[in-house]
C-alpha cells in the first residue's frame, strides 16, 4: 500500500484513496486529422514502461478529486515526488525524458 | 414546497426515534442531522470578488487553507479541493441560499444543491476515534486530524468527507445511496462497545 | 491423568488452573499457560502426526514458529473447527478439542506408513513428474489417488460463525518483537514522545525474557519485563500488541498484524471479534524479531524425542515440563549448553553432550563439566534409533573439516536428541519489501540487507545474541528511530533514562559453521537425514536434486519442496542451503539466497477479509423508493451496486406473466419506473457547451435552454462507452444523464479532460445522481396522471417532447423531462430525493384510475428494444462504433474541434464494410425467442469450426406486437436486411431469422411526439 | 535422453538414485547461434523445442539471466484453458490446450496436467449474456464449453456458495470440461529438459545488455558472459519486453504491472474443479499438494518488483469468502507476484519487427501460462520460418495501427 503526498490536500494519504491514470504528460494532439495512423497509434497505445523512475499520472478519487502527477520508481516503488497538473517533474532521467 | 409534502432522510427506514427509545448506553453515539441543506460550491480562490461575493452571501469567510473548515451559528463551509467547498445550511433554507449565492457572485463559479444526496452523521463517544479507525486509514489522532479539519477519503467500501468538531465528535457526510451500507457497516463495527442512537 | 514430565515447580503456567483437553479422543490435563504443544509434552504424548510422504511418526520439536510437526485440527465442530494451527502456538483452554491431520487410521497405528516404508525408496523428490504419464488417459485416475494423500488439516464444513474486523494506526515508530531488543527500543521511543506500537506473536510479552535464568541488576527478568511493560501501558502514545504477529511489512512501511483477540478463550467468541487486522502506517519500522535456532541435521533426526535445544529450555522454564527422561545434546556452539543445564537442573539425566567443535572453555562449558556431565568434543551424532520415541544414539568422531566421520561408533541410551547448529536472524519480514539478505560468516546467518523503508534493525536480527548488548542496541535504536519520526517535535527527555540493568554475561567460545552431519554411508545410502521435516525433504533429496541438475536455490526448492511447507522454511531452509552449498562445491551466499515473502505465519482468511463479508461485502446502493419496491414484492436485479426492481410480480404470476403485463400496461395506459439509479451530473459555466462539443460525438452549439438531447460518448479509441440525455437548463448549465454502471466513470472522464487537457474551459462538474429521485412515467396515459398532480401546462403544445420545465408536482419542486426510453408519452419527475417517496406515492395515486403500473428493468428493456434503442453493455461490447450502431446521425460532422474518439474511425480497421452493425432480427418463428448471446452464421450446415458474423445482444418476446424480436450485432448488417441468417444453438438445432430494421415498434416515433 | 517411467524409478532406487543423469547440460555459451531465444521461461523454452523439434534447427541458445522458469511461469496460478470469447484469441488458445493434452508424452515429462474442469461464474444478468455469448462463440470454434445454471453450479461445486443470501448470488456458468491446471515448474522443466536433448543450449546466468544491429539487421546479443553472435533473435521475457525493445528503440504498447498469486495451508482435498468469478473478482482450484490456489487481478500501477498492493490480497480473500463462505477459517500461507505486461487488448503480440532478425512475443498479460505450449510452437515457426504462423497472425503489432484490436477484457478478466 502506497502512502501519497497529495499536492492539493497537501498531505499524505493512503493509496485507497487514490486511481491511477498512467503515463503523465500525455499531451493530446492538437490536430489529430493530420497525424499518420501510426502517430495516432503512439498517442493512443505505446508508453514508456520503464523500469525505474516514472511519471504517472494519479487521481485524488476519494478526496479531492484532482489529478496530479508523481515521480515514481517502479522497482522500489519509492516516490520522489508528487506535483500538480501543468508542473513539470522535477527530477528526470534520460528514460523518463 | 408545500406542507402536506412529506419528506424523509435516507436513514428513515433505520427507525432512529424507535433506536433512541432504547436510552443504550454505548461507547459509540449516533445522531443523524436529518435534512440540512447542502450545497456544492465552485469557483476560484484567487478571486477576490468571488471571496468577497461568497463572504457577502453568507456572512462567512471561505476557509481556503487545505482541509479547513468554517462555521458560524448557521452555516459551515468545509474545504474539499482547491475550488470546491461544502456548504450546509438549516434545511429549507438552501434554495434561499443557493439565490444568494448566485445573486452575489459573478464570473465563473458553480452552485449545484445536493441536499437530497446526502446526508450527516454526528458520531461521538469514547469509543468512536476507535470505530472509525476500524474503517478509515487516515490518521485520526488530533496531531493530524485537529478540531474543525475536514477531509473526503474512504470509509470501509464507500466514501464520506468527515469533519472532526471535538476531541470525540465526528461529523461524516455520506452519500443517500450509501447510507444503508453505513449503517449496516456502523451496526457490525460498534457491537463490541454499544450504539447509542440520539435525536 | 498424571503430567508425567510436569516438574514441580517453576514455569509460567498457572497451576491452580487445570485445562482438560482431548487430543486424537483421549483426555488430558494442562494448565493456564500452557500452549497445546507444552500440555501434551507434559503428559508424554510422543506422536503428534505423520509425515506428508512417508508418513513417518513425528514428534514436537519446537516450541515456536517454526513447528513443522504438531500441525493440527482444532476444534469441535464443522462450523468451528481450525485445519493446521501449530500446537507450539496454540494457546490451551479448557475443552479444547484437537486432532492430528495425518495418519490413517491413527498416527500410532498408521498404515500409511508401512506404504512409505515400502514405497519411500522409489518416491525421490520429483518422483511424480518422472511417471504415471502412461497412458495419458489414466493421469486423472493416478490424480485422485494422489490427492487421497494431499493436505493437512480439513475446511470447516459450515459457515464461520466468528466476525473479524480491522483497524488502523498511524505511528512513529513500529516495533516488531517484544523481547529485550524490541522492548527497550519502545522504552527509548515513548521516553522520547514518539507514537509507538509493539506487536508481539507470544501471548505475554518478553520474548527470550520468558525463559531466561539471568538476573537484571540482579533480580529475576520478569521484574524488569513488568516494569518495563507497566512504564509503557501507562504512556497513552503507547499501543502493546500481545498475541499479535505481524505477518507481512509492505511499502511505504505499511505494516500488516493479525491479532488474536479470543482463540486462546474458546472456540467462538460471540462478542466482539476472533481476530483484528491492525494496518500500521509507521514513520520509522523497528524489527526486532530475533533469531531462530537451527537444527542439525542427522540421521533419522526425525525420530520424536528430537527437539531443538532451545526448545527443550524454554519447554522446561516457561512451561515447567521436561521433554523425556535422559537427553543427549548435540551442538555446534555453547549457547545450547543451557539446555543440558536446564535438564540437569530439572532433576532428570544428561546421557551425554556431543559438541561437534574440538574445545570449548566457555562459562556453561566448565559449568557443565564442573557438573560432571559427560561432554565428547570433535563428536557428532549420525544417527538415532527408535520409531516412535529415540531409543539411542550412535555417536562418532569428526574429521578436522567434520566432512566426514572417523572411526567406529558409540551408542548411547537416551530418549530426546536435543540439537543446535546455531541460529538464523528471523529476516522474514525485511525480505516481504524486495530486501535482499545478506550473509554474514561471522554469525553464520542472514541478516537483512539494504532497504529503501525507513527500517532499522535490532538484537538477534542482526546477530546480537548477548542480553546486555541487545538490551543497548535496543535502547539506541529506538532513540534513533524516536528522533527520525518527531523531527522537531519530539519531547526533550533524558538518554539517561535508558539504562541498562547490570547482567552478568557468560563468556562463550565461537560456534562451528556445521550443518549437515556426515555418516559413514554416503548420504544418498545413508540413514535419512531431514532437513523439511514436513515435507520429507532430505540431505540425500537435495544431492540427487543437484545431481540432476538442479542447481539454482529456487529450483532445489521447487523440485524438493524444501520450504513450501506450511512453516515456509523457517527449520530446513538455511540448512538446505548448506547442503546444495557442500554439494556443489560452493559456499552459502554463493548458493542464494530465498526471498522469503508474507505471510510470516499463516493468517486466517476471515482476518483478511475482516467486516467486508456478507452483505457488507460489497456496498448495496439503494433508491429513495427502495422501500416501495420491497412493499410491492418486487424482484430485483444488481446493476452495478444498485438494486434495481427488475419486475414487479404478482400472486401467481410468472416472470413472463409479468413482464406481459407490465408491457402491454405501459404501452395501452401507463407505467411508471424508478429511473433514479441514472447517472446525473450537473455542468455549470461558460465553456460547457464547448466542453460538451468536445466530450460528445453530436454538436450541443445550438442546444436552447429547455430542451433535451440524447449524446453518445466515445473513447480516444472511437468505441462508444457511455450515452444519456443531457438538458440545458440555462446558457451556462446543463443537467448530464448517463447510465447507471457508468456514472462514476463519466464523471471521473470529464474531470480527466478538463483538469489535464482543458483547464481553460470554466466549466465545474458535481454529481447529483443522489440528489435527485427520478420516476418515469410512460404510456399513453401518462399526461393525464401528470395532470391530475401538477398544475403546470403539460400539454404538447406548451411541453413538446426532448424539452424539460420546472413544475410543482404533488406538492415539491420538481423537473419534468419529456424524454422517452420506451416510446411512448412519457415524462420524467425528477424531485429531491428526500421528497422521492411521498412524490412516487403521489403519482401512484393519481395513477389509480388508469392502472398505473410499476415496471422494472426487464420491461423497460423490452419496451426500448422494441423501439431499436440501445444499451451500452449490453448492445455494445467496447469495440463498436457510433457507425456501427447505424447512428451516423449522432456523428457530428462539421464540429470544429477534433471531438475524442473521431480521428480512431479513419482507421484502416474502421474502414472495414464488414464491420459488425446494429440490426434487428425476426426469427423466422415469431413465438421462439432467440437466445441472448447465440452466435450468427450466413450459411448454415457448416461443419466446425464455422464462420461466426455477429451475435443476438437482446431478444425478447414482445408483447404488444405479438411475435419475437431481437437486436444483434451482424458483419455487414446494415446492407444486409431482408437477408437471412440462421443460429446454431445450444441444443444442436439451428434457427433461421431475418435481418430487419432494429426499430420495431412505431417505427415513425409518432407514439412518444403526442 | 534418459527415458522417465515409474520402471525406471524403481530401478533408480535401486541403486539409491546415485545415477540419475542431469536434465539438461550447463553448456559454456557458442560464439554463434543461428537463433537466440532471449528468455527463459516456459514460452521461451517451449520455442526452442518447437524450432529444435519441427524446424530442425539445433543451433539455438536459450539465453536467461535468472534461473529457467523462474518469472511468471514459477508464479502464475497453472490454469489452462481455451474458453476465449473472438475467434483469433479463442483459436490460439485451443491450439495450445490441444498441445496441451498430448504434452506429458511427448516430452516424457508428467506436468501433472488435471483436467479438473473450469468454471467461470456470472452473477449478473448481463454476465449471463456474456457467458451465453462466449460459450455459443467457443462451441462453433470446436471448444467444449456450455452454460450452467444455478443449479447445475451448485451439483458440480457442492461448497460454493450458490444461495441467494450472497451479496452477489452466482446465476449460472460457463463450463469448460477440458480445462484445469498444470503443475507450473514441470512445464518449464520438461520443455527445458526435451530442448536440451534435441541440442538446444539452455545458459542460465546469463542477462541480455545489448542488441547488436549490422546493417540493420540483428546480429547478435551482448550479455554478461560476453558477446553471442546470431542470425535471428526472439524476445519472449515477459516483464523484461519493453526494456529488451528500447534497447533497439522500439516501443510496444506494453505496461508492466504487478499480479499477485497466493496460497492457503494445503487442506485435505475439497475443490476439484477451477472456480474463477469476475464478478466478484477471484478465483480458486485446489492444488495436489492441498493449497487453495487464489487469485485475482492486477495492481494498478506499473511496478516490476514482484510484489504489488496488500489491499488486493484483502480484497481477493474477501471475494473467496463470498463464494465459498465455509473457507473464513482456512488460513493464507503465502502471498507472491509476478510482473505481467499487458496489452491495450488483452491479448498478446507475437510478431515480426522492422528490425529484421527480430522477433518478439509478448504482452501475454495474465493468460500466459496456458498458452505456453501453443505459444512456443507459433513463435517457433514465426521466426523459423521468418513469416507469421496462421496463428499468430491477427497478433501482429500493427493491429494498435490499423486499430484491429482483439478485446479479451472480458474472457481475460480477472487474471489466471
Amino acid at each position: 500500500m502506497l502512502h501519497i503526498h497529495c499536492p492539493y490536500c497537501e498531505e499524505y494519504r493512503e493509496e485507497e484513496e487514490f486511481s491511477v491514470v498512467g503515463e503523465a504528460h500525455i499531451i493530446r494532439p492538437l490536430a489529430p486529422e493530420e497525424l499518420t495512423d501510426q502517430e495516432w497509434a503512439s498517442y493512443l497505445f505505446f508508453r514508456k514502461n520503464p523500469r525505474g523512475l516514472h511519471h504517472e499520472m494519479w487521481a485524488h478519487s476519494h478526496g479531492c478529486r484532482k489529478f496530479f502527477n508523481m515521480t515514481r520508481h517502479t522497482v522500489t516503488y519509492q516516490i520522489l515526488e508528487t506535483y500538480k497538473m501543468g508542473q513539470q517533474p522535477s527530477i528526470t532521467t534520460e528514460d523518463t525524458k | 414546497m408545500s406542507n402536506s409534502a412529506r419528506v424523509e432522510s435516507p436513514l428513515e427506514h433505520a427507525d432512529f426515534a424507535g433506536l433512541a427509545a432504547l436510552k443504550i448506553n454505548g461507547g459509540v453515539i449516533l445522531r443523524e442531522a436529518k435534512l440540512l441543506g447542502h450545497l456544492n460550491l465552485r469557483g476560484n480562490a484567487n478571486d477576490p470578488d468571488f471571496l468577497k461575493g461568497v463572504k457577502s452571501a453568507l456572512d462567512l469567510d471561505l476557509p481556503l487553507a487545505p482541509c479547513s473548515s468554517a462555521q458560524n451559528a448557521n452555516t459551515t463551509i468545509m474545504w474539499l479541493s482547491p475550488d470546491e467547498w461544502l456548504v450546509i445550511v438549516d434545511g429549507v433554507t438552501e434554495a434561499a441560499i443557493e439565490g444568494k449565492l448566485r445573486q452575489s457572485l459573478r464570473g465563473h463559479f458553480a452552485v449545484s444543491d445536493i441536499s437530497g444526496a446526502q446526508t450527516m452523521l454526528e458520531i461521538s463517544g469514547k469509543d468512536c476515534l476507535q470505530l472509525l479507525q476500524k474503517s478509515i486509514g487516515y490518521d485520526l489522532h488530533l496531531d493530524s486530524f485537529p478540531i474543525n479539519k475536514v477531509i473526503g477519503t474512504a470509509l470501509a467500501k464507500s466514501s464520506a468527507h468527515i469533519r472532526r468538531t471535538g476531541e470525540y465528535n465526528f461529523q461524516l457526510i455520506i452519500r443517500r445511496s450509501f447510507a444503508d451500507y453505513i449503517w449496516l457497516w456502523l451496526q457490525q463495527s460498534s457491537k463490541e462497545y454499544g450504539l447509542s442512537v440520539t435525536l | 491423568m498424571k503430567q508425567i514430565n510436569r516438574v514441580d515447580n517453576g514455569g509460567r503456567i498457572n497451576r491452580h488452573k487445570t485445562l482438560v483437553f482431548t487430543f486424537n479422543n483421549k483426555t488430558y490435563q494442562g494448565f493456564e499457560g500452557d500452549t497445546l504443544a507444552s500440555a501434551l509434552l507434559a503428559n508424554g504424548v510422543d506422536v503428534v502426526g505423520r509425515s506428508f510422504k512417508y508418513s513417518r511418526p513425528r514428534g514436537i520439536v519446537t516450541a515456536d514458529a517454526q513447528e513443522p510437526n504438531a500441525i493440527f485440527q482444532v476444534g469441535s465442530s464443522q462450523a468451528t473447527t481450525i485445519p493446521n494451527p501449530r500446537a507450539t502456538q496454540t494457546e490451551l483452554y479448557k475443552n479444547l478439542e484437537c486432532h492430528s491431520t495425518n495418519g490413517w487410521p491413527n498416527v500410532d497405528f498408521d498404515l500409511m506408513g508401512t506404504v512409505g516404508k515400502i514405497g519411500g525408496a522409489a518416491m525421490p523428490p520429483g518422483f511424480y513428474y518422472k511417471t504415471f504419464m502412461f497412458p495419458q488417459s489414466m493421469w486423472m485416475s493416478y490424480e485422485k489417488i494422489i490427492r487421497k494423500g494431499a493436505g493437512l488439516g480439513c475446511s470447516p464444513q459450515l459457515p464461520d460463525p466468528d466476525s473479524y474486523d480491522k483497524l488502523h494506526h498511524h505511528c512513529d515508530v513500529m516495533i516488531v518483537g517484544a523481547g529485550p531488543a524490541g522492548l527497550s527500543a519502545a522504552l527509548s521511543a515513548a521516553r522520547a514522545g514518539a507514537r509507538v506500537i509493539i506487536a508481539d506473536e507470544q501471548n505475554e510479552l518478553g520474548g527470550s525474557l520468558l525463559c531466561t535464568r539471568q538476573l537484571l541488576d540482579g533480580q529475576a527478568a520478569q521484574v524488569w519485563i513488568d516494569k518495563t511493560i507497566s512504564e509503557l501501558a501507562q504512556n497513552k502514545n503507547v499501543i502493546l500488541l500481545p498475541r499479535s504477529t505481524v505477518f507481512g511489512y509492505f511499502d511505504h512501511n505499511y505494516i500488516g498484524i493479525n491479532e488474536r483477540r479470543s482463540d486462546h478463550l474458546g472456540e467462538v467468541d460471540h462478542n466482539g471479534t476472533r481476530q483484528r487486522l491492525h494496518k500500521v502506517r509507521a514513520k520509522q519500522v523497528i524489527l526486532a524479531t530475533g533469531a531462530h535456532e537451527r537444527p542439525l541435521v542427522y540421521g533419522n533426526n526425525d525420530v520424536p524425542g528430537c527437539m531443538l535445544a532451545s526448545a527443550v529450555s524454554t519447554y522446561i522454564n516457561r512451561y515447567g515440563v521436561v521433554p523425556g527422561k535422559t537427553l543427549a545434546l548435540m551442538t555446534t556452539n555453547d549457547y545450547a549448553y543451557k539446555a543440558a543445564l536446564d535438564w540437569h537442573d530439572a532433576g532428570r539425566k544428561v546421557a551425554l553432550i556431543v559438541d561437534t567443535r574440538a574445545s570449548s572453555d566457555g562459562d556453561m562449558v566448565k559449568e557443565a563439566m564442573q557438573r560432571g556431565i559427560n561432554i565428547v568434543f570433535g563428536h557428532a551424532i549420525i544417527d538415532v534409533k527408535g520409531s516412535k520415541r529415540v531409543k539411542s544414539v550412535e555417536v562418532a568422531k569428526l574429521n578436522d573439516s567434520a566432512d566426514k566421520v572417523l572411526g567406529s561408533s558409540v551408542n548411547y541410551v537416551c530418549d530426546t536428541v536435543a540439537s543446535s547448529g546455531g541460529w538464523s536472524p528471523v529476516i522474514h519480514l525485511s525480505s516481504h519489501t524486495g530486501s535482499r539478505p545478506v550473509w554474514r560468516d561471522d554469525i553464520q546467518g542472514f541478516v537483512p540487507g539494504e532497504t529503501v523503508q525507513a527500517q532499522h534493525v535490532c538484537g538477534g536480527l542482526q546477530g546480537v545474541y548477548n542480553l546486555s548488548q541487545t538490551l543497548k542496541d535496543g535502547f539506541s535504536c529506538g532513540a534513533v528511530a524516536a528522533q527520525e519520526a518527531c523531527k522537531g517535535h519530539g519531547n526533550d527527555h533524558d538518554d539517561d533514562l535508558n539504562v541498562v540493568p547490570q547482567i552478568d554475561e557468560l563468556s562463550e567460545s565461537a560456534s562451528m559453521a556445521l550443518f549437515h552431519i556426515p555418516h559413514f554411508k554416503p548420504t544418498s545410502r545413508a540413514p535419512k537425514q531431514f532437513v523439511d521435516y514436513q515435507n520429507d525433504v532430505t540431505a540425500a533429496g537435495i544431492e540427487m536434486a543437484n545431481r540432476e541438475g538442479f542447481e539454482s536455490i529456487e529450483h532445489v526448492k521447487r523440485y524438493t519442496a524444501l520450504g513450501f511447507g506450511t512453516d515456509q522454511g523457517k527449520l530446513g531452509n538455511i540448512n538446505g542451503m548448506a547442503v546444495t552449498a557442500k554439494s556443489l562445491g560452493k559456499t552459502i551466499p554463493e548458493t542464494g539466497t530465498t526471498i522469503f515473502r508474507p505471510m510470516y505465519t499463516p493468517v486466517t482468511f476471515g482476518a483478511l477479509a475482516g467486516s467486508d463479508v456478507k452483505q457488507l461485502f460489497d456496498p448495496a446502493r439503494f433508491t429513495a423508493m427502495h422501500s416501495w419496491h420491497l412493499a410491492q414484492g418486487a424482484e430485483f436485479e444488481d446493476v452495478g451496486q444498485w438494486k434495481r426492481p427488475w419486475y414487479f410480480p404478482q400472486p401467481g404470476e410468472t416472470m413472463q406473466q409479468s413482464l406481459q403485463r407490465e408491457c402491454l400496461a405501459t404501452r395501452n395506459s401507463v407505467g411508471i419506473l424508478d429511473a433514479s439509479t441514472l447517472g446525473k451530473i450537473d455542468i455549470q459555466g461558460k465553456d460547457a457547451r464547448e466542453f460538451l462539443n468536445r466530450i460528445y460525438t453530436n454538436p450541443w452549439s445550438q442546444l436552447a435552454p429547455g430542451r433535451c438531447r440524447y449524446g453518445v460518448m466515445c473513447k480516444e479509441d472511437g468505441m462508444v462507452f457511455d450515452d444519456g440525455v443531457t438538458s440545458c437548463i440555462d446558457d451556462n448549465r446543463f443537467l448530464m444523464t448517463t447510465t447507471t454502471g457508468g456514472a462514476p466513470g463519466v464523471l471521473a472522464w470529464l474531470e480527466l479532460w478538463h483538469q489535464t487537457e482543458w483547464p481553460e474551459l470554466e466549466v465545474y462538474f458535481s454529481t447529483v445522481t443522489d440528489h435527485w429521485a427520478t420516476m418515469t412515467i410512460s404510456g399513453p396515459n401518462s399526461r393525464k396522471v401528470l395532470e391530475k398532480i401538477t398544475s403546470a401546462d403539460v400539454s404538447n403544445e406548451a411541453f413538446p417532447y426532448m424539452g424539460w420545465i420546472p413544475a410543482e408536482v404533488a406538492g415539491v419542486k420538481a423537473r419534468i423531462f419529456r424524454i422517452s426510453f420506451t416510446g411512448e408519452l412519457s415524462f420524467e419527475i425528477n424531485v429531491q430525493a428526500n421528497y422521492g417517496l411521498h412524490t412516487w406515492e403521489a403519482v401512484i395515486a393519481a395513477g389509480e384510475e388508469f392502472n398505473i403500473t410499476p415496471y422494472g428493468t426487464e420491461t423497460m428493456h423490452i419496451l426500448r428494444a422494441e423501439k431499436g434503442f440501445i444499451i451500452i453493455g449490453q448492445d455494445t461490447d467496447g469495440s463498436v462504433t457510433p457507425q456501427d450502431l447505424d447512428m451516423n446521425w449522432v456523428v457530428g460532422k462539421k464540429k470544429e474541434f477534433s471531438y475524442l474518439g473521431k480521428r480512431s474511425w479513419t482507421r484502416i480497421d474502421n474502414q472495414r464494410s464488414d464491420r459488425k452493425q446494429l440490426v434487428g432480427l425476426k426469427p423466422k418463428d415469431p413465438n421462439f425467442v432467440l437466445p441472448e448471446g447465440a452466435q450468427i452464421v450466413f450459411e448454415k450446415g457448416q461443419a466446425i469450426p464455422m464462420t461466426m458474423v455477429g451475435h443476438v445482444t437482446s431478444s425478447y418476446f414482445s408483447a404488444c406486437l405479438g411475435y419475437s424480436f431481437a437486436l444483434a450485432v451482424v458483419k455487414g448488417g446494415i446492407d444486409r436486411k431482408g437477408q437471412s441468417v440462421f443460429l446454431p444453438l445450444a441444443d444442436g438445432t439451428t434457427v433461421e431469422a431475418e435481418i430487419c430494421s432494429s426499430v420495431f415498434y412505431d417505427p415513425k416515433g409518432e407514439r412518444q411526439n403526442v | 535422453m534418459q527415458k522417465y517411467s515409474g520402471f525406471g524409478l524403481l530401478k533408480h532406487s535401486m541403486s539409491h538414485h546415485e545415477n540419475w543423469q542431469r536434465v539438461w547440460r550447463n553448456p559454456a555459451p557458442k560464439k554463434h547461434y543461428d537463433v537466440v531465444i532471449v528468455g527463459g521461461g516456459g514460452h521461451g523454452l517451449a520455442t526452442a523445442y518447437y524450432m529444435a523439434k519441427e524446424h530442425g534447427l539445433t543451433n539455438i541458445a536459450v539465453v536467461e539471466k535468472g534461473y529457467l522458469g523462474g518469472g511468471n511461469t514459477a508464479r502464475n496460478t497453472t490454469i489452462v484453458r481455451s474458453n476465449y470469447l473472438w475467434d483469433e484469441a479463442a483459436h490460439l488458445y485451443e491450439h495450445s490446450l490441444k498441445l496441451w493434452e498430448g504434452l506429458a508424452q511427448d516430452l516424457n515429462y508428467n506436468l501433472m496436467f488435471s483436467q479438473r474442469g473450469v468454471l467461470n461464474l456470472g452473477h449478473s444478468l448481463q454476465d449471463m449474456r456474456d457467458i451465453e455469448r462466449r460459450v455459443n462463440a467457443n462451441r462453433l470454434n470446436g471448444i467444449d464449453s456450455q452454460v450452467l445454471n444455478n443449479a447445475q453450479v451448485q451439483a458440480k461445486v457442492p461448497i460454493l456458495d450458490c444461495s441467494k443470501n450472497a451479496r452477489y448470488p452466482v446465476m449460472g456458468a460457463s463450463w469448460q470440461a477440458r480445462g484445469g491446471t498444470a503443475r507450473h515448474d514441470a512445464v518449464a522443466w520438461g520443455f527445458a529438459r526435451a530442448a536440451d536433448a534435441l541440442g538446444v543450449d539452455l545458459l542460465q546466468q546469463t542477462e541480455v545488455t545489448g542488441i547488436r544491429r549490422k546493417d540493420g539487421a540483428v546480429c547478435g546479443v551482448e550479455t554478461n558472459r560476453g558477446f553471442i553472435s546470431a542470425d535471428k533473435v526472439a524476445c519472449v521475457a515477459s516483464g523484461n519486453s519493453s526494456t529488451l525493445a528500447k534497447m533497439v528503440g522500439i516501443d510496444l504498447p506494453l505496461e508492466s504491472h504487478p499480479l499477485q498469486a497466493m496460497v492457503s495451508e494445503p487442506i485435505k482435498p475439497i475443490l476439484d474443479t477451477v472456480v474463477m468469478s469476475n464478478h466478484v473478482h477471484g478465483y480458486l482450484s485446489q492444488s495436489d499438494k492441498g493449497d487453495l490456489v487464489i487469485g485475482a487481478g492486477i495492481d494498478s500501477y506499473l511496478g516490476y518488483g514482484q510484489r504489488g498492493s496488500f489491499d488486493v490480497v484483502e480484497h481477493t480473500i474477501a471475494a473467496i469468502i463470498e463464494m465459498f463462505p465455509i473457507f473464513s477459517r482456512v488460513r493464507l500461507n503465502r502471498a507472491w507476484g509476478g510482473v505481467v505486461d499487458t496489452c491495450p487488448d488483452a491479448c498478446p503480440i507475437i510478431s515480426k519487427t522492422h528490425i529484421k532478425g527480430l522477433y518478439f512475443n509478448c504482452g501475454w498479460g495474465t493468460g500466459g501460462f496456458k498458452a505456453t505450449p501453443g505459444s512456443g510452437q507459433v513463435f517457433a515457426h514465426t521466426v523459423a520460418k521468418d513469416e507469421p504462423h496462421p496463428l499468430a497472425k491477427a497478433f501482429n503489432i500493427d493491429r494498435f495501427t490499423s486499430g484491429k484490436l482483439i478485446d479479451e477484457h472480458g474472457a481475460a478478466g480477472v487474471a489466471h
